[in-house]
């Protein structure tokens, strides 16, 4: 069940009931289906990372929740997403598929992300209008506003929806980008999957308020913080902030409240800065566990369900790695493509 | 054909450009009712309406973060930076995403904006309204950038700019603005980017320049011809892409070089253009290649005295032409 | 008399009676002048503008209150002041003299402040601890918190007051400065001019907020907004502002409301973005002459005081504008000193 | 002296520093517990504290920002830009503030805050965690630049800069930081700036270089030296001040010279050092200043074949040698 945090600055809203939401029972057993096989992957990831298999991973569990629940309040192949690299679960939900997931991890030619110029997880799929986006965090922040003032200009019903974590709202490129969408009152949602960690760095001394959401005030924009781990309570209030959106009320930042249950990224060692027993108990708030159980408990995912669910997505995962490990690697000569467009009319 | 200054040239480029494409847009630092700082988008918030012609924030980043994201969702940003000076806010998205978005899709996005900037001294500008910051362009691969010295290449490069699928650096003199006057061909008028222009002809020795030194070049020129030196003054017009061809046929010929620009000396496009010659061309020169630039103090102060002593002039030039010659 | 706008996420604060500071008349009087000699020495620099005897000007008309009002609250030889090119008031006030005022103006070698190599109004007088400004606007707020944070490693009472107009709070430099200052709990103080534009760009094109006061709950700082007219009632929100900052409790955002009485500088033409009548009525409240009327009131200025400080500043100004005009220009050959120290130890 | 590698030396040096002067502090992402993303500022805070290690949030223009305050204010700022692909959002600062503080304010002000900056490729980091970025503030006058690639010269070499007066930009070699290692004298040692190295001796050519490359070099120089070329390698260690007196003793003598640099070769600091040559020594040269450098791409692609096609490498060196000699 959804708890939300109120902050002074933030909107009001009465909690809800659990399941209280516009989706049907194949709806929601596709949602907790990206959840189970974003982690799924992400998992498998982490492993040829310790295989020696891929250079690199970084991870969204803890976070599918968050992910997914607010990709799910978007139209596919309408709406517009600037995912960072944590968001599995929502390129997933947007349509990547797995292979091509792979492909991109393992750094393939035929990556539609950047044909394996970037390191995986920078997400970017022209035909699924997922924004590429870079290593530097926070860039993507700008680019949402201006992707959601075009949507305007041209009286498109888009609604743009860019992510990002709770130390990225330290950076200029967050106070410019969500001023700029306030003033102009654009349909853009700002998603922040605030893990309470930059790398080591301590939430504590990234803000100095309680919350993200209370920045929003800055920009009198709603602010609402959310339990990142609750999909169901995810969903409501992002479904209300496209709502908004798209009926032209303007932004919304959403800060949802996730954990973090791996090291920064395959290069990070957590021990150093968090004790083990945080993620530890962090875990007992499993966010793709709590949406299997509650779905069982009332009876919208059978044992039968269940089981056929998980051997689908472990044979998907399977699929997926081994498509993709087979895939060709770029060719050398391909170093110098693509620094201008190719066939660019003038 | 009309004849404008440059400041005009911007004006009417941008109108036609506007009329033509809807999908051009122009945002920036009070280009809409007051027509920017230098009169370069008067009149279009009038004739295009606030949609299409937007007084940002006062945030360069997101000036260019949200030209970036527009042209990333199909429209044609064209962005001002009121004063070269004050694009270094923006550096990180001009560097790490505009200059970079098409090569990390592996072509998959563009991104089709151009960025103008009013930049160069002389103007009593001091140190934050007089630099000129094309060097630090110049080296990121992903960016094209166009630098004109008339009021009819003014109109050819913008106008080829914002049709271009790349982003574009598009640096405007300030202190040409208003100086230079010329004819500018009416209607459809666009330059090919890649394509120097020889100012002036001569077989004695050959001066590289760029923007405002371009004048300077031509002075120097015509004070030397009276010594009997025939210097031909080439303006690069881009400096990506750069024509490199003009350069070699030119030096080829006079065997003898000057890179003259504005800038610091020290890194500057000119160092570049230099090394290219000493590389690619160096069994064709008869004499050292010569660079008349600023030198390498931070900027240009206020002070008359000190702006005067900073900038590369006629006399300079005039100098380093005659010790090349003697070599 | 001080009037506070009260916006949702700010500081409530009662409204005080008129002259409810802790100031004497001699005080009052020394405030009263430096605002006077702001405000002349100003319209002197116009008109030398205006004769072609100077490139440039930017003014300090109209917050001369908001100016003098916050730098009276600070103590001069140990506090800190960073301020922007509005600030004559605020330099004044801290002890640059008016010839030093004019040698900038007229960019001679003697000007303290940068020997004539930056614009006029471009401050900085490192035994005043003024600290020299530059032309991007937005770059001095980090700067305040570095330098606030010095003075709080070495326990130094220090506190440091810095100054920017409100369309520089749409820079990221604004949100990264106070969001630094705020997690560390700086000893700095915040001071918006709020001028309701930005060159041409009006406050509702700048920000979403009706203030900029509410900006600071974005970073959990009190954000105090105030009539920016009524040198009292800044001097009071000022100075409590740096006893909070003095004892440790961290900084503070005052948004002084204050209108500009003149173009953006010499180079601007204002006729085209707002009606003359807007200044006009603006000048009903010009904070320099209601000052000197509550003085007058108060029985704290009598005529021949009043006659006599008008004579003292017309007798500074023209002295500051002989000296400086006289004085010599900087050597070309000094073009080269300075990029780095002359005589740096390694 | 102890054998140590370059991060270990950059972690010891910095230890010592802060030992030293109290004035000294560090600040950057990561840098506390963690002990920063390569373990250079390990143990630190637990030596110094809270107050003079500090944890920034994730804003790289404030780090800069304010440690350019503290450096106002009387402390010795050492900042950390975690990676130097994440130096653009903190371009305003170091250009506009650090660079211009003490020109400025005629001397008045001073700026001495060091910036440390792990950069380059061949580290599997893609475009973002492999760039060299060097050129662009070599380019800015009123910063000095130290590129070290040995860990004796780390010490040396940052001990000085902590210790200048002005901004310095410390740029650490992200490839080299575990894997080269050698002897780092004990106690006191400083490195004065503006003094080149010559790491081998030869009379056929010289080769200059700085960084990473500076190995890249000496293996080069190593094979052409089976092929009776005498290679002459000099590490120029800072680029600002640079050492023009070695690299033209080298020349005079070798008459033919190779400018090696990892970066993208157009506008690289490498192109200053060609036009140097061939404006200051053109005289002594008996063949083209040959530049070894990296292509004009965005930055370093991730995948394998792309990574290893984009970085200059000893058999190009090679090659490039062998041209320079049958020329
Ligand atoms: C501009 C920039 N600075 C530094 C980094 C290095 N870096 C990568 S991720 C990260 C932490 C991000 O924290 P947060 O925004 O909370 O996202 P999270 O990883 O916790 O989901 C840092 C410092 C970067 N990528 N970009
Ligand atoms: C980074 C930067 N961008 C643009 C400018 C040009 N500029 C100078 S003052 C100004 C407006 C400042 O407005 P505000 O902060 O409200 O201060 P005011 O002048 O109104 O007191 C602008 C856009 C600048 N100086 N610096
Ligand atoms: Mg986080
Ligand atoms: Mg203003």
């Amino acid at each position: 069940m959804g708890s939300m945090t109120e902050p002074a600055a933030v909107k009001t809203r009465r909690t809800p009931r659990p399941l209280d939401v516009d989706l049907g029972g194949a709806e929601l057993r596709a949602i907790c289906e990206t959840m189970v096989l974003s982690r799924a992957l992400d998992e498998r990831m982490w492993l040829l990372n310790r295989q020696g298999r891929a250079h690199f991973t970084i991870s969204c569990q803890g976070h599918e929740a968050a992910q997914v629940g607010t990709a799910a309040a978007l139209r596919r192949g309408e709406d517009i997403t600037l995912p960072y690299y944590r968001d599995l679960g929502v390129v997933l939900w947007m349509g990547m598929t797995p292979r091509e997931v792979m492909l991109s991890f393992f750094a393939r030619a035929d990556d539609p992300n950047s044909g394996g110029r970037q390191m995986p997880n920078h997400w970017g799929h022209a035909g699924l209008r997922i924004i590429s986006g870079s290593s530097p965090v926070g860039t993507q922040i700008p680019h949402a506003a201006g992707v959601a003032l075009a949507a305007k200009i041209r009286h498109e019903p888009t609604v743009t929806a860019v992510y990002f974590g709770e130390g990225t709202t330290s950076e200029g490129d967050f106070h410019e980008g969500l001023n700029f969408a306030a003033i102009h009152r654009l349909p853009v949602i700002f998603v922040c999957e605030n893990n309470g960690y930059a790398i080591s760095v301590p939430r504590h001394k990234q803000m100095a308020t309680a919350t993200v959401a209370e920045r929003a005030a800055a920009y009198g924009m709603p602010g609402i913080a959310v339990d990142g781990t609750d999909v169901l309570a995810v969903y409501r209030v992002m479904r209300r902030a496209v709502d908004r959106a798209r009926s032209g009320q303007g932004p919304t930042l959403i800060d949802t409240r996730v954990h973090r249950f791996t090291p920064h990224s395959s290069d990070d060692d957590d021990r150093v800065y968090r004790p083990p027993e945080e993620v530890e108990s962090a875990r007992q708030q499993d966010p793709v566990e709590k949406f299997r159980r509650t779905l069982v408990q009332h009876d919208l995912l059978t044992t039968a369900q269940d089981h056929e669910l998980r051997e689908r997505v472990a044979a998907i995962v399977e699929d997926a790695v081994v498509f993709a490990e087979q895939s060709p690697l770029p060719a050398a000569a391909d170093l110098t493509r693509h620094v201008f467009a190719e066939s660019g009319r003038r | 054909m009309a004849v404008k200054n440059i400041v005009e040239s911007v004006r009417d480029t941008l109108g036609e450009e506007m009329a033509r494409d809807e999908r051009v847009i122009v945002i920036g630092e009070d280009v809409g009712v007051k027509g920017g700082v230098f009169k370069a988008t008067a009149g279009l918030v009038e004739r295009f309406g606030e949609e299409r012609v937007i007084d940002a924030p006062l945030a360069e980043s997101s000036i260019i973060g949200v030209a970036i994201g527009a042209a990333l969702n199909g429209l044609r940003p064209v962005a001002e930076i009121q004063f070269a000076d004050f694009i270094y806010p923006a550096m990180d998205q001009i560097v790490s995403e505009a200059a970079r978005l098409r090569y990390r899709s592996n072509g998959a996005f563009g991104c089709p904006i151009v960025i103008r900037v009013p930049f160069g001294g002389g103007v009593h500008g001091a140190l934050y309204h007089s630099q000129c910051v094309e060097a630090l362009f110049f080296h990121v691969p992903g960016l094209k950038i166009a630098v004109p010295s008339t009021p009819a290449d003014t109109k050819g490069l913008l106008a080829t700019a914002i049709r271009d699928e790349d982003p574009v650096l598009f640096f405007e003199h300030k202190k040409l603005y208003r100086r230079v006057r010329g004819e500018v061909p009416d209607g459809e008028h666009t330059l090919p980017f890649g394509q120097a222009e020889v100012r002036r002809p001569g077989d004695d020795l050959t001066i590289i320049t760029y923007g405002a030194m371009v004048h300077v070049a031509l002075e120097a020129a015509e004070q030397l011809a009276r010594e009997s030196v025939a210097a031909e003054v080439i303006d690069l017009r881009t400096l990506v892409p750069l024509d490199k061809q003009t350069v070699a046929d030119s030096v080829m010929r006079t065997s003898r070089a000057i890179v003259l620009y504005e800038d610091n000396r020290t890194g500057g496009v000119g160092a570049e253009i230099a090394a290219i010659l000493a590389e690619e061309f160096f069994e064709h020169l008869d004499a050292p290649i010569v660079r008349v630039a600023a030198p390498d103090v931070p900027a240009i102060p206020y002070s008359t005295p000190l702006e005067e002593a900073f900038l590369p002039n006629v006399a300079g030039v005039v100098a380093a032409a005659r010790r090349l010659v003697a070599y």
